[in-house]
């Protein structure tokens, strides 16, 4: 196996789904079982691959990096095909395949009109290989391409198959199809953050005399080689890029948008895997290239964290579109995650990885299950809605269970990124303001009551009561094959890891001990 | 004889030329304009050569090209000003308006 | 008479002696079979490019007459990598032109062979220019690459927009051209030499600070503005976009890549190379007219509703960001210019690439809309997938979005003027870079939203649109682009090597 | 995986200390003891997949469930009378940094005194329930959630470890909300649900905290370490004990509903009677006293959070009296015992405010007897008459003798009465706050006292009141009540005796067994538990408890009209006050929940249309004004206003607008020149 | 250098008239109102043009000018006015625009940038010494020897500009 050890095996996860692609691609578009089972192929050949290496990863030594491989790719601007996994990148690469293989298989009957099964899994693959491409990539311009990649397909998603209810923005004179606006919004937002972390990225490199390796590049700033002013510029410009992704509040707006108006396949990648590559780029790069920035930025980023937590939590509060709703809660949890991170602890950076993965698992579950529901409402205001738990028992059991999971019921996988995430926050790194992070763990405790407010209150709306007269004689189909199969794995993931955390802290925790120690050592903590 | 007066006298000839092109409706006479710099060009050239004695006598030759392209180009802008008239039966310039936003 | 370097000079030979040959098959073949003239034109234009493969290796083959750079006539005519890689573009470039043309042509019973004769003498043009290291050599080649220009603009001659377009393209051509001549005269008469060297060498002479002198700094200065015509630079680009819209298709792709192409590369070698003593007049001037030509080029291009006008615009831009690495040519170091000089030339590469694609694919996409209003694009994708598809590529690439090669010209372009990071100018340029990549995402999606998001307009027939047939050359052109954004968007280094190798010149080639 | 964990250092620690304590690490029982929170989580899952096939429906292995724990439960009790137990055992979830996270289970004094309580009460309140929920729409369902309810208690009562117990905590919660929001068709019962679960939440915030501070003080969230700690005076936990003990003690508020977070408690009566039953008696509201019990030392040792004690009597105080009193004004039967739980957990709140850890956990121990006992009378009444209103009652002495007999004798032993359990409890806890404000705990522990009697007149006298309405006097109720099926009646049997028997674990000077039970921790309790009857406090408990009966008497007296004149006890100006409950529940809804569910809530989503998107719109926009402004104005006809504005000099302008729509070539030409001329003079003046 | 001393050189006077023919000619060429008249004044100019290289030594280039341009573009230049029909002698308003002062302020400002810049650099005193002109067949042999790939270059302009001017400038029979 040592080929499949030595950069073949992740490569494989990266170019699978976009090879699958490109086979759809050659299949004629009549062909729709054909097409639909290749693709399901690719992307559980993907998941498979991506098994395995979990099997065959070092667990004692997840701080290095495995299964890497780094090759001559732009020698012009000493540019490598560096990649290689640790005990960070492992999870979410993991959780990433998985979610695509859901998706694929709920897709299988439930295509957003108009109806295009080859064009629409063409762009999930494609977005598949970005996703992982970005866990995996160890150089800064690989990560960038990848980074950007996911771009395109969830643009066309959006806007080919995404809601075409027509919106009134304030100040416009005519209405705009929803679908229309976020899309754009969507993409010019993420390009505007990328351009300036490009820019960061350039301004890194030639600080280090030209090279984009993120290995060396850590050890340069473990080294203070980016200390100082020129360190905060750049670190600014990387935030400006992450935050974005995040989405860190106030630059989330573009995300209530997108998730609502995309279509529920796409809404649940964008939850699931597509947030985590801002935060993912946090701990990845911003934290162990410039650790003094990233200390003098910690307060900020943790304040702003807080007020996306409550922020988010209160927006929900206000909703009346149930998928619009789930859309904000991710705002708050994304929030915790950046808490978390912004204390530069080994619980608090732990918290938010795991933090990530579960935010992966129930968001996406939440998307699913409001899709589902607006399959067959073909409504997604919560007022209209009512009595699910007696019209579709499972799905209303099942979007009673993931609300409780959202909410952070201890137990499930949703409760540990919060609770550690406050208590690494208690006492953060050494030389970090105890009053600012004390406040916001209170603040951010706070939030999870709000948090537990709008879900039941989702919940009252949407399951309980008895089902409103206009639903009374119609008779819905409970959960299908295709939704319980997308769906239970994500149920019982959501319990293993809430029961057992360490399927996800086994792999994090010694990667993440070695990340703060740097960091502390850099900041001479 | 002193150099200035040579390239003072070829600024005025180009400069009237720019008037030329500037306020001439008429294509063929706009070009006229141009023949006009092009010769305070010239008169540049052949000045500037022979006050540093160029031995290679790039500024006449430089002045012989400048003489010859301006030719072919004459040719040119008279095929399209006649494309022109043929088409709308007048040649000025100022009528070129199709492509207004 | 110096005995010539046959073997340097051999694809300019070879491009002359096809350009003949393509006129006389035009005059000897039957109406019908004139597209002989262009495939003769195609055949030498790809037999040109051999020679430059063995220029290019000649100094690692033992046996071979001596490697690069070869300097001929005193050092106004020289063959480095420098001019190979720009020959080599220009050489595809006509390729791609007449891939373009052969159909279009066709199908409007133009002139035809007299057409491809028009091309190629503009090509050469183009390739003597990569090689020209004096005024004269220089200014002859321009006149070369623009006469044909002019002519072609014109073609389609019963439409009066054609006409138009030639008469502003040639009146503002000769006007810039005159400009251009007066400052080369006053460079001529201040430094005493037409050669780049003579010129380079009288600037750095001690005792005369010719930056300092009127003179010549207006020389300079007439000589920017001259080329800035040519690339279309703000706010010399007005002719542009009316020229482009006018001219038939294949002549607005030619004029915005090869015509474009070759001011550059007249800008570069003056710049780098006659003027690179007085860096510091050319730079902050160059720096005004990017940053103009991408802000003004960007904005403007946002309220097209005509997509070649569009594309217009969008050139204009991009003549912007092709400048920017030249904006901080007088701060740099040696290192620091190889890397703005490497950043120009690769951004010049992967824009010909992605343009002329672009312009091929909107021609197809105006061959089945029956019109290259954005409008009348809408739908597109639902009656020729393929079409839309490759239109959005493009374009996606033009916007710089990875992984289509455009983010790689971008990404070397904010790379060369970072690297002078420390610099408050060049922190600017690069922001003002970055904000314009932003908007002109805006408009590419403008028109992949029309073909992918919007219906079929009532007025479009989807079925009979999407069976009009497109012409194989057409389609081959697209392929090849497309196949070189790809590749290149995955595999940046097959351009970057290109653009690496003429590093030299910068250092004083 | 299963690591063993006995401290023996700490044992010897204690020891040199003259504190020795031989505990057996209880063998085999206690090694398996993990089974006792798992087998009904196990058993929960069953019911849910199972359940509906099943002949019982589920029922069964819910029963199942609890007879399993009822007896583990009892066997670890016995054991532990006979010979002191402490295990205490643990699984590794995961490490982070230098936390280890792990599940386990802890078997002591204290746990195994819970375990039997929740066992038994919860085997006769499901054996109850069965009858009681006969013909529900969601039988299965309801014993699903039944079970995962005293699942959730066990799993806190049994929890190491703070992870764990926050763990439990948030379950009991959950599992209440379902509970209580069973029938959920109707709003109402979800909002009470809802109101439940969102109150614990809040106080949750406390826990939280809590744990993390003291967690993170010690380096490990095991109570072992934590209590280690305070044996060993750790003075990094001094600094923030005040904070971590107030902090725990907020979510203790919560879960035991003290004053202000009692609210949720009345409300949760919107749940079946079973489930007020068990919540009240055994699960749930105890789990604060719980807690306060199982840190003890961190309140009692005067090194540490020794402030937030007097704050814990205050509390206690407040909750007896307060809700004693609006228990007085009910006329829901299950109101009235709702607020007499409230009533009751002020005792015991108070007692472990007054250092009292036996007094405290035997009154639990007791009320949870006589609690469940009234709750399933209640039920039983209220399955006869269906309603809840004592108006539609009356008489049922007759037709419900079992119901009726059972009620009296919980009533009573709510009341104190000699010799059923509550007396000797209730004594327990006077003769502690006593002691207390004898020693150190000063004049608010002697006004706490005095409370503490007049709640116990009080408690005498709404149960009265109860009584009388209920069983006597005329029947008031449509239909004809009978006494309930034997699946219900037996439970009520079986408890009646427990009510009846259960005070004698301890008797002060005469048979002290459940003091020792409780005692049995791993670092004994130093409290104050009396050594001997206190017979003048006994003597005044039981004093007024009788004069309370007495006035109920004389006020509900078996006559028919005096009961129709007189049917509740209106103080003037009192009564508003309590009927509305002291406006809490109002405050809480129109100060905080309405706020910020509708304005708040509100201006978020607003200035995230208006303001952010807003902002991000404007650039939008600003691009597009600024493109037409360019396109349009400059690059379009701005060289035409150039020269019209040179030509305006030349009085022009006319003219010059005229043709500004012309001669576009030449705009080009003249923009090339004047840019020339303007970069030549530009940089000839800066350059 | 005063314009006494400058004067007193024959060379300057022999500039001088030409210069001022040469001066009123081309002003002329912008202003009259017909335009066979302002071709006629632009041959007077490059006459004049042709005059002054005489003075400058460089006879070919001399002679060029006059061969080539007044034998043959202004030809070319007259033919075009006939074919187009430019409107001989009728009122300036068609033949300019109405933007004279503005296209004069433009045309002034350059003038004066460029004297400024000139003289500021070679003062009214720089001489040109004419001690050793360049022969003519010197002149040829650089042109065939150094600048002999501009030389075919041109060629090939001149053969595009006329094939292309042709099919331009041709009726066709074929109506398109």
């Amino acid at each position: 196996m040592s080929w499949f050890e030595s950069g073949w095996g992740l490569s494989l996860i990266v170019f699978l789904p976009l090879v699958g692609a490109g086979v759809l691609l050659l299949i004629p578009k009549s062909k729709e079982q054909v097409v639909k089972t290749t693709a399901l192929l690719f992307s559980l050949a993907a998941f498979a691959v991506s098994v395995v290496v979990l099997l065959q990863f070092d667990f004692d030594g997840t701080e290095a990096f495995q299964f890497g491989t780094d090759l001559s790719w732009i020698p012009a601007i000493n540019s490598r095909y560096h990649i290689g996994i640790d005990g960070i990148s492992l999870p979410l690469l993991v959780l990433s395949t998985f979610v695509l293989v859901l998706a694929i298989v709920y897709s299988w009957d439930h295509w957003p009109e108009p109806r295009n099964p080859k064009a629409f899994l063409v762009l999930m693959l494609v977005l598949g290989t970005g996703m992982n491409g970005t866990f995996v990539a160890l150089d800064l311009i690989l990560f960038f391409i990848f980074f950007e990649v996911v771009l395109l397909p969830m643009y066309f998603m959006i806007g080919i198959w995404g809601d075409r209810k027509p919106i009134r923005l304030p100040g416009w004179k005519r209405d705009v199809e929803t679908r229309l606006y976020a899309s754009i919004k969507f993409f010019l937002f993420t390009l505007f953050g990328s351009a300036f972390m490009l820019l960061g990225f350039l301004a890194l490199s030639w600080k280090a005399g030209g090279t984009f390796d993120m290995v060396a590049l850590s050890e340069m700033g473990r080294a203070g080689v980016f200390a100082g002013a020129f360190g905060q510029w750049v670190f600014a410009a990387l935030f400006l890029g992450f935050a974005v992704k995040v989405p860190m509040w106030p630059l989330h707006s573009w995300l209530p948008d997108a998730h609502t108006a995309a279509p529920t396949v796409g809404s649940v990648l964008l939850a699931a895997i597509l947030l985590k590559l801002g935060s993912y780029g946090f701990v990845r790069i911003s934290l162990p290239i410039l650790p003094e920035q990233a200390q003098d930025w910690a307060p900020a980023i943790a304040i702003l964290a807080v007020i996306a937590i409550i922020y988010g939590s209160l927006a929900c509060l206000a909703q009346t579109d149930m998928k619009r709703l789930i859309a904000f809660s991710s705002v708050g949890h994304m929030g915790f995650v950046m808490l978390g991170i912004a204390t530069l602890t080994d619980v608090g950076i732990n918290a938010a990885i795991i933090g990530m993965v579960a935010h992966g698992i129930i968001t996406g579950l939440l998307f699913f299950l409001a899709g589902s529901m607006q399959h067959r409402y073909h409504t997604r205001e919560m007022a209209r809605l009512g009595g699910a738990m007696k019209s579709m028992p499972i799905i209303g059991g099942i979007l009673a269970f993931t609300a409780m999971a959202s909410l952070g019921l201890p137990g499930l996988a949703g409760f540990w990124g919060e609770f550690m995430a406050l208590l690494g926050s208690y006492n953060p790194l050494d030389g970090l303001s105890l009053g600012v992070f004390r406040t916001a763990m209170v603040i951010g405790a706070i939030g999870t009551v709000l948090t537990a407010g709008y879900l039941l209150w989702m919940l009252q709306k949407v399951n309980l009561g008895e089902v409103p007269e206009e639903w009374r004689d119609a008779n819905f189909h409970d959960a299908d094959g295709y939704e319980l199969g997308a769906w239970v794995p994500l149920v019982l993931a959501t319990l293993a890891i809430g029961i057992f955390p360490k399927i996800v802290f086994g792999a994090t925790d010694d990667a993440v001990v070695n990340l703060v120690e740097n960091i502390s050592r850099a900041v001479g903590g | 004889m002193t150099l200035n007066p040579f390239l003072v006298l070829a600024s005025l000839l180009f400069s009237i030329g720019v008037y030329g092109v500037l306020v001439r409706r008429n294509a063929v006479l706009v070009l006229l304009s141009v023949e006009l710099m092009l010769t305070a060009v010239n008169i540049n050239l052949v000045a500037f050569g022979a006050h540093i004695q160029d031995t290679l006598a790039s500024g006449q030759v430089f002045a012989l090209f400048v003489l010859t392209v301006a030719a072919a180009e004459v040719g040119i802008g008279l095929a399209i000003v006649l494309l022109i008239f043929r088409n709308r039966s007048s040649a000025n310039v100022d009528e070129l308006d199709l492509m207004k936003w | 008479m110096p005995s010539f370097d046959y073997h340097a000079l051999l694809p300019e030979f070879i491009i002359g002696a096809s350009l003949l040959a393509a006129i006389v098959v035009d005059l000897v073949m039957p109406p019908e079979r004139k597209y002989l003239a262009g495939v003769v034109g195609l055949l030498g234009l790809v037999a040109a490019s051999f020679p430059l493969l063995t220029l290019a290796t000649c100094g690692s083959i033992d046996g071979c007459d001596g490697g690069l750079p070869r300097s001929m006539f005193g050092g106004s005519y020289v063959v480095d990598e420098f001019a190979l890689v720009l020959k080599g573009l220009f050489i595809l470039t006509g390729v791609v032109t007449l891939l373009l043309s052969v159909g279009f042509i066709e199908s409007d019973r133009y002139y035809e062979g007299e057409f491809y004769f028009l091309v190629m003498a503009s090509v050469a043009g183009a390739v003597i220019m990569a090689s020209s290291r004096d005024l004269i050599t220089l200014f002859v080649a321009l006149e070369l690459v623009s006469g044909p220009a002019f002519l072609l603009a014109g073609w389609r001659k019963g439409d009066l927009r054609s006409n138009e377009a030639a008469l502003k393209f040639f009146l503002i051509g000769v006007l810039s051209s005159a400009i251009l001549l007066f400052g080369m005269s006053l460079v001529y008469g201040t430094t005493g030499s037409v050669t780049f060297e003579g010129i380079r060498a009288a600037t750095l002479a001690p005792g005369v600070a010719l930056a300092e002198e009127p003179v010549f700094v207006l020389g300079v200065i007439f000589v920017l503005v001259g080329f800035g015509f040519k690339i279309s630079a703000v706010p010399f680009h007005f002719w542009a976009p009316d020229t482009y819209q006018g001219a038939p298709l294949p002549v607005a792709a030619y004029l915005s890549v090869g015509s474009k192409a070759a001011g550059f590369v007249g800008l570069l070698t003056l710049c780098y190379l006659a003027f690179a003593g007085v860096r510091d007049i050319w730079g902050p001037i160059l720096w005004l007219l990017a940053a103009l030509s991408m802000t003004v080029g960007n904005l403007v291009a946002l309220r097209q509703t005509n997509v070649v006008r569009l594309l217009g615009y969008s050139s204009v831009a991009h003549a912007g960001f092709i400048l920017v690495p030249f904006a901080m040519a007088a701060a740099l170091d040696a290192d620091g210019l190889g890397d703005a000089f490497f950043g120009s030339v690769t951004y010049l590469l992967v824009y010909a690439f992605m343009n002329l694609g672009a312009f091929a694919a909107v021609m197809a996409a105006a061959e089945k809309a029956g019109s290259a209003e954005l409008d009348d694009f809408g739908g597109l994708s639902r009656y020729a997938p393929g079409v839309a598809a490759m239109v959005a590529l493009f374009f996606f690439s033009l916007a710089g979005i990875p992984p289509l090669a455009g983010w790689f010209a971008k990404f070397v372009m904010f790379r060369a003027v970072l690297i002078e990071s420390g610099n408050a100018w060049a922190v600017g340029l690069a922001i003002v870079a970055a904000v314009n990549a932003v908007i002109a995402l805006f408009y590419y999606a403008k028109v992949v939203k029309a073909m992918y998001f919007d219906g079929v307009p009532d007025r479009i027939d989807a079925d009979a649109a999407g069976a009009r047939s497109l012409a194989r050359p057409l389609v081959l052109a697209i392929g090849l682009t497309a196949a070189a954004v790809l590749v290149a968007g995955f595999f940046p280094q097959i351009l970057a090597f290109f653009g690496d190798a003429t590093r030299a010149i910068a250092l004083g080639g | 995986m299963t690591t063993l964990h006995l401290f023996a250092s700490q044992l010897l620690l204690a020891a040199e200390e003259g504190k020795a304590v031989e505990l057996s690490d209880g063998g085999v029982l206690a090694e398996f003891a993990w089974l006792i929170p798992v087998v009904p989580l196990v058993l929960m899952f069953g019911i849910v997949f199972f359940g509906k096939r099943l002949p019982f429906k589920g029922w069964e292995l819910a029963e199942l469930s609890m007879a399993f724990v009822a007896v583990y439960g009892v066997a670890l009790f016995a054991m532990n009378a006979s010979e002191g137990i402490y295990y205490e055992g643990s699984v590794e979830i995961a490490t982070i940094g230098s936390y280890v996270i792990e599940w386990g289970w802890i078997v002591d004094g204290l746990s195994i005194m819970m375990y039997a309580v929740v066992g038994v009460v919860g085997l006769a309140v499901f054996t109850y329930a069965k009858g009681y929920m006969e013909g529900d729409v969601r039988f299965t369902w309801f014993f699903a959630a039944f079970t995962l309810f005293a699942g959730a208690m066990l799993v806190l009562v049994s929890s190491p470890n703070m992870i764990q117990l926050i763990v439990g905590w948030e379950l009991v919660g959950v599992a209440s909300y379902l509970l209580i929001g069973h029938y959920w068709e109707d709003h109402a019962n979800n909002a009470a649900a809802i109101k439940a679960f969102i109150t614990n939440k809040v106080a949750d915030v406390g826990l939280f905290i809590g744990v993390i501070i003291a967690g993170v003080t010690v380096g490990s969230f095991r109570f072992s370490d934590l209590l280690g700690a305070i044996e060993a005076a750790d003075s990094a936990l001094v600094d923030v004990a005040f904070w971590a003990g107030l902090a725990l003690f907020i979510g203790a508020m919560g879960k035991s509903a003290q004053f202000p977070f009692h609210v949720w408690l009345p409300d949760a009566m919107a749940g079946p009677t079973p489930v007020s039953s068990l919540m009240h008696a055994a699960t749930m509201v105890t789990a604060g006293v719980y807690l306060i019990g199982r840190v003890f030392p961190l309140y009692h040792d005067a090194l540490f959070a020794v402030d937030v004690k007097t704050i814990i009597i205050v509390v206690g105080a407040a909750t007896l009296l307060l809700t004693g009193l609006i228990a007085l004004v009910q006329n829901d039967i299950k109101k009235v015992l709702a607020y007499s739980t409230l009533s009751q957990l002020g005792y015991m709140t108070a007692a472990m405010g007054a250092g009292a850890y036996t007094a405290g956990l035997f009154h639990l121990f007791t009320h949870a007897y006589f609690k469940a006992l009234l709750f399933l009378g209640a039920g039983s009444v209220i399955h006869a008459v269906h309603s809840n209103d004592m108006s539609d009652m009356g008489g049922l002495r007759k037709s419900m003798p079992y119901t009726y007999w059972t009620f009296l004798v919980g009533s009573l032993a709510l009341a104190g009465i000699f010799p059923l359990a509550g007396f000797w409890s209730k004594d327990e806890i006077l003769a502690s706050i006593s002691y207390d404000a004898s020693h150190g705990g000063g004049t608010v522990a002697t006004v706490v006292l005095v409370i503490a009697i007049v709640g116990a007149f009080i408690t005498a006298f709404y149960m009265a009141r109860a009584v009388y309405l209920t069983f006597f006097g005329e029947y008031k109720g449509e239909g004809h009540p009978h006494e309930s099926p034997r699946i219900m009646t037996y439970p009520l049997v079986g408890l009646g005796v427990l009510a009846a028997i259960a005070g004698f674990a301890n008797m002060p000077g005469i048979f002290t067994g459940f003091t020792d039970w409780v005692g049995a921790r791993l670092i004994p309790m130093g409290d104050h538990h009396a050594e001997s009857i206190d017979f003048v406090l006994a003597g005044i408990g039981l004093a007024v408890a009788l004069a309370g009966i007495g006035l109920g008497t004389r006020i509900w007296g078996p006559d028919r009209e005096t009961q129709e004149a007189r049917d509740t006890f209106r103080i003037a100006g009192l009564y508003p006050l309590l009927e509305r409950k002291y406006y809490i529940d109002d405050l809480y809804l129109y100060g905080i929940v309405g706020p910020t569910k509708g304005p708040l809530a509100r201006a978020a989503d607003w200035s995230n249309t208006y303001i952010i998107d807003g902002v991000v719109n404007a650039f939008g926009a600003a691009a597009r004004l600024l493109a037409r402004v360019v396109y349009g104005g400059l690059d379009q006809r701005g060289i035409d206003l150039a020269i019209n504005a040179v030509g305006a000099g030349t009085g022009e302008v006319g003219e010059g607008l005229r043709h500004a729509q012309t001669g576009k070539v030449q705009q080009y030409a003249a923009a090339l020149f004047v840019g020339a001329v303007l970069l030549v003079v530009g940089f000839l003046i800066f350059g | 250098m005063t314009f006494g001393d400058w004067i007193s050189e024959p060379g300057n006077v022999v500039f001088l008239a030409i210069g001022l023919v040469m001066a009123a000619a081309s002003t002329w060429v912008v202003l009259t109102k017909n335009v066979v008249h302002a071709a006629l004044s632009l041959v007077v100019t490059l006459a004049g043009s042709a005059a002054l290289f005489l003075l400058l030594g460089a006879e070919f280039v001399a002679w060029t000018v006059v061969l080539v341009y007044i034998g043959a573009v202004i030809v070319l230049f007259l033919f075009g006015i006939m074919i187009t029909r430019a409107p001989i002698g009728r009122d300036s308003a068609e033949l300019d625009h109405r933007r004279r002062w503005p296209a004069a302020l433009v045309a002034l400002s350059i003038f004066a940038t460029m004297a400024y810049a000139t003289t500021s650099l070679y003062g009214w005193s720089e001489e040109i010494h004419l001690d050793a002109p360049v022969r003519t067949d010197s002149i040829g042999e650089i042109l065939f020897s150094r600048f002999v790939i501009p030389f075919e270059a041109v060629s090939f302009v001149l053969l595009a500009a006329l094939i292309g001017g042709i099919v331009l400038a041709r009726k066709d029979e074929t109506p398109q």
